[in-house]
């Protein structure tokens, strides 16, 4: 039982990791008034090309490290659109989101003739801590990397000086450009930023997790990131929880049926189809429970124009 | 040396915005260093475009610019504000959602990044000191007054040791207190050494403030003149090139029967404070009560209230003998009462064009078969109001947020002034208007009054309630202190009541 | 061992080959929504194709429609072309697609594989597949492996609920009974739906979760999802949580990591697809609803022949870096190491009532069906899953 | 009714007239962009390797040739586009076109099924598109709860529901991968299909430019506090755009029932993914019913061609994908255009 709990939380460690990072990211970037709905393209990319590196390096971390530029690159292309070229941040987004599939895995056909899936290639290390049987916890890094990031944002948002600039385009860019903010640029780094850890995100779905990039390896997880986002109401400590929740109610879906078919001997199919709604449901309740007035960004989405 | 006892050199300024309106066409514009500098001119004739220009928030299509004698080319306020120049804008640049503080704040990081949130408090404090302009620190600005928006505006420019300070219309929104406080501030600053470049409507301001003036027109210059030297009606004859009347001859009002009635009502806002506190009066046909009173001080929710945008907590409106409490907005609109909001940010929809703003609560007139919309109706409607209010505009189909603030004005006020209402409820309905738009307004006003039309004015301008009003009701903190006929009233007295003095 | 029909089958290619000089014909492969990438029976089908191109000298063009609805007009357009000698559906989702063109265009041909409209036309054939006949194959092995790894449970991670797993469900589940009465050692069954042919990281989750509650050998059938069950076990096992191997379906998919996947079962996809083209430009051509099991070799358990073919596609798309020859030794051992020869025995002796048609699986036409033929194998009912004979 | 519908016209014509040269700068952005977009994939799939201009030259001539397909493939598209673009002119961001679709998908099935009567299938359909659109909206209006985790979390839920539903109650004894079916013989066609999407289009244009409720849904999207001012309640819009949208989406789910599939099958091939791609149709239609009609149309042209593009050369159906997203990005920024026309134009000056 301890042993199912324990193993239930490794499996919520691993898959809040990439919602939070993209949570977190997006929600640096949303401050400054940039909305990148294109996160579920920079998970494949930045997965595929993690993968593809250590695949020719045998270095995860180096593989992760290319997948965070990748990020990082996206989100340049994000910003430029939205900000210098004032484009429609949520069509770029979908057009992006098209583009990194096809493109994925073209070159995965282009390197391996696969259309399926990259080689396994080595993955970072976890952390395993053995309380005797089969109870066992696995803590991957990144994990761990992923909290430190989320409180970081937070305190960069809350606490210094930056941060108020940051918010300040978001909320209101022409103010915020008449205090002597260069509100373009801000935003320009803010969606770079956030689309790099992002891009942290997707790596560590590939080289942290599975030790392989498919064409389908962020299955809509990316829009998952911006429902915690607003889960969040823009509060990366929220993020956190929100990821948790949605990680722990997703591993639910799949523990309860089996322990349910392991005690009563019942085969779960079509019903199996009702557990898979755990996680959203949950959410959803959760979000009526909890949630107060939302307190977006006010110019989010909104290109800034001066004349 | 010459090019340096002028603080502000612009020469040659032209400006085209991008939907190819030409705002400016080759202004100078010279400002003299610890001058108080007025600029003049109607709506329309370019002044917060220039101001924008030298403020580095938009390029100039040509034009050289010289700030205390070294060429400037700007990329962004940023680089303006470190040349020393503070700018406060006619709408409000202020991130609503934040604290004064932290208003303060980001706009100290521009000149210190360094700084920390302790020192924009105590330097704030100082400046407070020196100019007398008191501000909290920890409220959010959007939950505040006008005029207290104003002074953070303000403090804000001077925390960055502006050297140059612009103040686009700052005194359209104040009562002759503020604008007292304000003068006397400003006075201090230029004793302090600070050049001022000081926009308005009011010729009286001019006339009192500034040493010298230039008149814009049409995004021409017209000229510069020592205000000494000047007389108002010149002044006035400079800018719309017409001999503008400044006493509007009233007849007697010959007040009918009652067709407005407030029965003690109250009203609770959003934070659950109470800001109207029993208030009653009743208005007849014929006749324009005037509201003087300090922004903040309910005026804005009393009207909101009478028109039906917030509900009443107690207390009964009654409209030509009929219960209305329970009506909203519209359904009062159609029984023929109108309301013109003090804020432009609440009356208009910037990104929709003239004929669709003047839809807005003209709605009910122009639908047709199943509550279909007749926009050849609405054309002609504001045609009428672009006729009638000499609006400046490209087209019918700009949208709004195109046209100058003064120009926004006459659409929000024209447009209910076309549906000939029985009770017309107006607050501010001159706010950043050129005195000939001014001047008309107020014609239109008295017009409608004799035409037993009943006229409910707030506004904070006690020259205009004084010489509008036939009875004139002072509020404060959500009552009426007093009620009476404006030739019982000085301004000095009037300021005594608006301050809650009672005599 | 599984496919005897491909290697007869690619040795009359060859000859097939030189005979053919003259002009190519051309045949269109329109695979399911998806297409080519699902390490399943597009996969295979794309396999067998080639092979046609090969050894019968055709010219195959490929197509994947975006979704259903595009279905119908797409072979409208491609019937009323004239072009190609015959188009192969692959999947169910082109049945009623199917069912609604085919008697518009009575001089085409077409093939429709794992699935059947149920009508018999002169200018259709249908090769579906017995699964349950793999499945039942596997499931003796898997319950054999179980028990070496000193363990009593074995699972399943499936994809979504669709017929042709509603079939490997039965087989699978008949198997693990079947081991049970053969041995008097219970086996406990696990099976746990995904709902989705598509995500790795469910499959991972899945397979992590079916291991904690005691499973030691995970059967996939879930397409890529699969993919990230093989991972989770792997990493159970380096992890040192526990024992535990994977089998692999479909395709042969023991070079993915041959120590811990020592055996997949076969679907010949691959040969249906073959098989129909071949009818198709060498005839005999005749209209009709195929079902291929053991018998025909049209499923089974890949033998290392299939293991080392599939090996060396992957070594050559680099990706493994074994070499077939190691990865087919590995897997010798492995088999040796787990499968042990009672369980062959077993293995054998229900293969040959299956082929010999002594019994036959029912094949379940609705969910209901389905059901109750679970619920009663579950309770222990073997005969519930078969249509003919008992055992 | 011809009275209103006539003067409408009228009044269509008139705002052509008036604003010719807005257009015709929207066409000419639209065209340009389209442009940028095709010359990026070029250059793209000539590095990886394949032939440029052929690929396009099938995209365009297989993608728009068959207009019956063109048109059937475009309806659903159409709505799911509305149902993103009309809640967005009330300032509502709706992604939940996806399972909108679904639910409408399915009752009009059921509906259509057991009434043998599409038409009213289709009025079933979008009552429940409607419905669940009116479930986000409703949270959003009364609970404050932002409408993309709603969104995002009921089309998931909506997804698998579905499957059961369809597994469980609506099971189809002939093919077992199949929903019940609707008779071909009460099954609408491809040109009927398309028309009724294009109703739909031009009543959802009609309602929003030419009466008072879709004026206030753009008011308050546009500006809240002048829709309190005139007295109208953004609560409300924002529920009638949501129940509009939504409702519109319901229906074109089920017009790919009636007119193309007549069922649902329990993988949703038939379904997933159309709520997705209608945010895509419904910008690059610039959140105009009329745009969106041809936006529409263009999405189905480049995924009709793009299968023909894997038959053809044998590239990998992802080269469309690729294509696509790139076109799409192209044509998200117009702006950018505008500065080229702008910076063209000056040089022309000097
Ligand atoms: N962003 C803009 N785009 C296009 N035209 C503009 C823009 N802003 C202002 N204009 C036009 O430029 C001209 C000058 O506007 P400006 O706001 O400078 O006038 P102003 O002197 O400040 O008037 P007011 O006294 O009413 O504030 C006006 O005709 C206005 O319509
Ligand atoms: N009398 C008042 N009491 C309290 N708050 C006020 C008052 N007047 C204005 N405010 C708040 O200050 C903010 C800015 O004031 P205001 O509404 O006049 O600017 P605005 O909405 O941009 O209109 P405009 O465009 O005419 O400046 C608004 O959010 C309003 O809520
Ligand atoms: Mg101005
Ligand atoms: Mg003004």
């Amino acid at each position: 039982m301890i042993g199912d709990i324990l193993n239930l939380l490794s499996n919520t460690f691993f898959s809040m990791t990439p919602l939070l990072l993209a949570a977190t990211g997006e929600i640096i970037a949303e401050k400054s008034g940039v909305v990148n709905i294109g996160l579920e393209g920079i998970f494949l990319l930045s997965a595929f090309t993690s993968a593809t590196t250590t695949w020719i390096t045998g270095d995860p971390l180096l593989g992760m490290t290319i997948g965070l530029i990748i990020g990082l690159a996206s989100g340049l292309l994000h910003g430029v659109i939205s900000v210098y070229l004032r484009g429609d941040q949520i069509i770029a987004g979908v057009g992006f989101n098209s583009f990194a599939y096809g493109f994925s895995v073209l070159m995965m056909i282009y390197l391996w003739g696969s259309y399926s899936n990259s080689p396994t290639v080595p993955k970072l290390g976890n952390i395993i801590l053995r309380f005797g049987g089969e109870a066992n916890l696995t803590i991957p890094p990144t994990m761990i990397l992923s909290l430190i990031i989320a409180i970081a944002a937070w305190w960069f948002l809350e606490k210094t000086p930056w941060g108020l600039k940051l918010k300040a385009c978001g909320e209101d860019p022409r103010a915020a450009e008449s205090m002597g903010v260069n509100v373009f640029r801000t935003r320009l780094y803010a969606t770079i930023i956030g689309a790099g850890l992002a891009g942290i995100g997707g790596a560590f779905m590939s080289v942290g997790w599975l030790g392989s990039f498919s064409r389908t390896i962020s299955a809509g997880r990316g829009f998952i990131a911006l429902a915690d986002v607003a889960f969040a109401n823009w509060n990366p400590l929220l993020a956190i929880l929100g990821a948790f929740i949605f990680g722990f109610a997703d591993g639910s879906s799949t523990y309860l049926p089996i322990m349910l078919q392991k005690m009563t001997g019942h085969q779960f199919t079509a019903e199996s189809y009702l557990f898979l709604t755990i996680p959203y449901l949950t959410t959803l309740v959760v979000v009526v429970l909890i949630m107060k007035r939302v307190k977006m960004p006010r110019a989010l989405g909104k290109p800034y124009i001066k004349e | 040396m010459a090019s340096n006892e002028y603080a502000v050199e612009m020469r040659g300024i032209v400006k085209v915005y991008p939907d190819g309106v030409v705002a400016l066409k080759g202004v100078d514009f010279l400002v003299k260093r610890g001058e108080i500098h007025g600029l003049l001119g109607e709506n329309g004739a370019g002044k917060t475009t220039l101001m924008r220009i030298l403020y580095g928030e938009i390029k100039p299509t040509r034009g050289e610019i010289r700030v205390f004698g070294r060429r400037v080319s700007f990329r962004g306020p940023w680089d303006a504000i470190r040349q020393g120049i503070g700018m406060v804008y006619q709408h409000f640049t202020l991130v609503p959602a934040f604290t004064v503080k932290e208003n303060l704040y980001l706009s100290l990081l521009s000149v210190n990044p360094k700084a920390r949130l302790g020192d924009a408090v105590s330097k704030a404090d100082k400046i407070a000191e020196e100019t007398g302009l008191r501000i909290p620190y920890d409220e959010i600005v959007e939950e505040l007054p006008i005029g207290v928006q104003q002074r953070v505006e303000i403090i804000k420019a001077l925390l960055r040791d502006a050297k140059i300070l612009i103040l686009d219309e700052p005194t359209s929104v104040l009562t002759p207190i503020e604008v007292r406080d304000l003068f006397k501030a400003l006075r201090k600053l230029r004793d302090m050494g600070i050049t001022i470049i000081f926009i308005t409507h009011k010729l009286k301001e001019v006339k009192e403030i500034t040493d010298r003036v230039t008149v814009l027109r049409k995004g021409k210059l017209v000229g510069t003149v020592e205000t000494g030297k000047v007389d108002v009606k010149t002044l006035a004859r400079m800018m719309v090139q017409r001999e503008v009347v400044f006493k509007i001859e009233k007849k007697p009002a010959k007040p009918g029967e009652v067709v407005l009635e407030a029965k003690d009502i109250h009203v609770i806002d959003e934070e659950g404070v109470e800001r109207v506190k029993g208030i009653s009066f009743q208005l007849r046909k014929g006749e324009i009560l005037g509201v003087a009173g300090v922004q903040g001080n309910g005026q804005r929710e009393l009207a909101e209230a009478l028109a039906g945008i917030r509900r009443v907590s107690k207390g009964r409106i009654i409209l030509g003998g009929k219960d209305i409490t329970g009506y909203n907005a519209y359904q009062r609109y159609m029984k023929g009462l109108a309301y013109v909001p003090d804020s432009r940010g609440t009356g208009l929809v910037p990104d929709m064009n003239l004929v669709e703003n003047t839809a807005l609560t003209n709605l009910y007139r122009i639908l047709g078969w199943a509550r279909r919309i007749k926009w050849d109706r609405a054309v002609e409607i504001t045609s009428r109001v672009i006729r009638e209010l000499e609006v400046v505009a490209p087209s019918l189909y700009a949208p709004i947020k195109h046209l100058s603030g003064g120009n926004q004005q006459k659409i929000m006020v024209g447009r209910e002034i076309v549906r000939e209402p029985d009770v017309f409820i107006v607050a501010e309905p001159t706010q950043g208007l050129d005195v000939a738009a001014t001047e008309f307004i107020r014609k239109t006003l008295l017009r409608l009054r004799d035409n037993g039309k009943a006229i409910l004015l707030i506004s904070t301008d006690l020259d205009e309630v004084l010489q509008l009003s036939d009875r004139l009701a002072v509020i404060y903190e959500g009552q009426f202190l007093a009620m009476g006929r404006p030739e019982e009233f000085t301004i000095e007295k009037l300021g005594l009541i608006m301050g809650g003095v009672r005599e | 061992g599984g496919g005897y029909w491909w290697y007869a089958s690619s040795q009359q290619g060859g000859k097939g080959a030189t005979t053919t000089t003259k002009k190519p014909v051309k045949v269109a492969v329109l695979f399911d929504v998806g297409g080519r990438g699902d390490l399943s029976f597009n996969d295979m089908a794309y396999l067998g194709a080639q092979r046609a191109a090969k050894d019968l000298g055709v010219e195959v063009k490929y197509l994947t429609p975006k979704s259903t609805s595009d279905m119908i007009p797409l072979l409208k357009q491609l019937a009323s072309s004239k072009q190609y000698k015959i188009l192969v559906l692959i999947g169910f989702l082109w049945t009623d697609a199917l069912n609604k063109t085919a008697d518009q265009f009575p001089d085409q041909k077409f093939a429709l594989i794992d699935s059947t409209t149920g009508v018999t036309r002169p200018n259709e054939v249908d090769i579906l597949f017995r699964e349950q006949e793999v499945g039942a194959l596997i499931g003796v092995i898997a319950s054999g492996m179980a028990y070496e790894l000193n363990g009593s449970t074995i699972g399943a991670v499936a994809g979504m609920s669709i017929p042709p797993l509603w079939k490997f469900h039965i087989g699978y589940l008949f198997g693990a009974k079947y081991f049970e009465m053969k041995t008097n050692k219970t086996v406990n069954f696990l099976w746990q739906y995904t709902g989705t042919f598509g995500d790795p990281q469910k499959g991972y989750q899945t397979a992590t979760q079916l291991l904690q509650q005691g499973a030691k050998v995970l059967y996939g059938l879930a397409g890529l999802t699969h993919i990230g069950m093989f991972d989770a076990v792997i990493d159970w096992n380096e992890k040192g949580y526990g024992k535990a191997l994977a089998i692999g379906e479909d395709a042969s998919q023991e070079w993915y990591n041959p120590k811990y996947i020592p055996v997949s079962g076969a679907k010949r996809v691959d040969v249906a697809v073959y098989t129909a083209i071949k009818m198709a430009v060498q005839g005999p051509w005749k209209g009709g609803i195929h079902t291929l099991g053991l018998k025909e070799g049209g499923v089974g358990i890949w033998d290392l022949d299939g293991v080392r073919y599939f090996a060396q596609i992957a070594y050559n798309e680099s990706k493994t870096k074994l070499t077939p020859d190691q990865i087919v030794n590995i897997v010798k051992q492995q088999r040796e190491k787990y499968i042990k020869p009672y369980v062959w025995n077993i293995v054998h002796e229900l293969e040959q009532k299956i082929k010999s048609g002594q019994i036959v699986f029912k094949t379940p036409l609705t969910e209901d069906e389905y059901n109750s033929i679970i619920q009663q194998l579950q309770q222990g009912n073997l005969n519930a899953a078969l249509a003919k004979g008992h055992v | 009714m011809s009275e209103a519908l006539g003067s409408w016209f009228k009044g269509f014509l008139e705002q052509v007239r008036i604003r010719k040269r807005q257009y015709l700068l929207g066409a000419l952005e639209i065209v340009l962009s389209a442009l940028t977009g095709f010359l990026v994939a070029a250059l793209i799939l000539y590095f990886i390797g394949y032939d440029p201009w052929y690929i396009f030259e099938i995209m365009l001539t297989y993608g728009f040739s068959d207009l019956g397909y063109l048109g059937t493939r475009a309806a659903p598209l159409i709505m799911t586009g509305l149902a993103f673009s009309i809640p967005l002119l009330a300032g509502v961001f709706n992604i939940g076109g996806e399972s909108q679709l679904y639910m409408g998908a399915l009752l009009g099935l059921y509906v259509a099924y057991v009434t043998h009567n599409v038409w009213l299938g289709l009025i079933a359909g979008f009552i429940a598109g409607a419905l669940w659109g009116g479930l986000i909206a409703a949270l959003r209006v009364y609970r404050g709860i932002n409408e993309v985790i709603t969104a995002i979390m009921l089309n998931w839920t909506a997804y698998y529901t579905i499957i059961y539903i369809i597994l469980v109650y609506l099971p189809n004894p002939k093919q077992s991968h199949l929903s019940v079916q609707i008779p071909v013989s009460e099954m609408i066609s491809y040109g009927e299909t398309f028309a009724l999407a294009v109703v739909g289009a031009l009543i959802a244009y009609f309602i929003l430019y030419y009466t008072d409720i879709g004026y206030k849904i753009r008011v308050s999207g546009a500006n809240p506090r002048s829709a309190v001012y005139a007295g109208f309640s953004p609560k409300t819009a924002i529920m009638a755009s949501m129940l509009l949208g939504g409702g519109l989406a319901g229906y074109g789910g089920t017009l790919i029932i009636a007119g193309v599939t007549g069922s649902i099958d329990t993988t949703m091939s038939t379904l997933y993914g159309l709520g997705f791609t209608g945010i895509g149709v419904g910008l690059l239609g610039r959140n105009h019913p009329i745009g969106i009609i041809f936006s529409g149309l263009f999405f189905a042209g480049l995924i009709i061609g793009g299968q023909w593009v894997e038959l053809l050369t044998g590239a990998p159906p992802y080269v469309t994908d690729t294509i696509t997203g790139i076109i799409v990005i192209a044509l998200s920024m117009p702006y950018a255009y505008r500065l080229l026309v702008n910076y063209m134009g000056r040089l022309g000056k000097k």
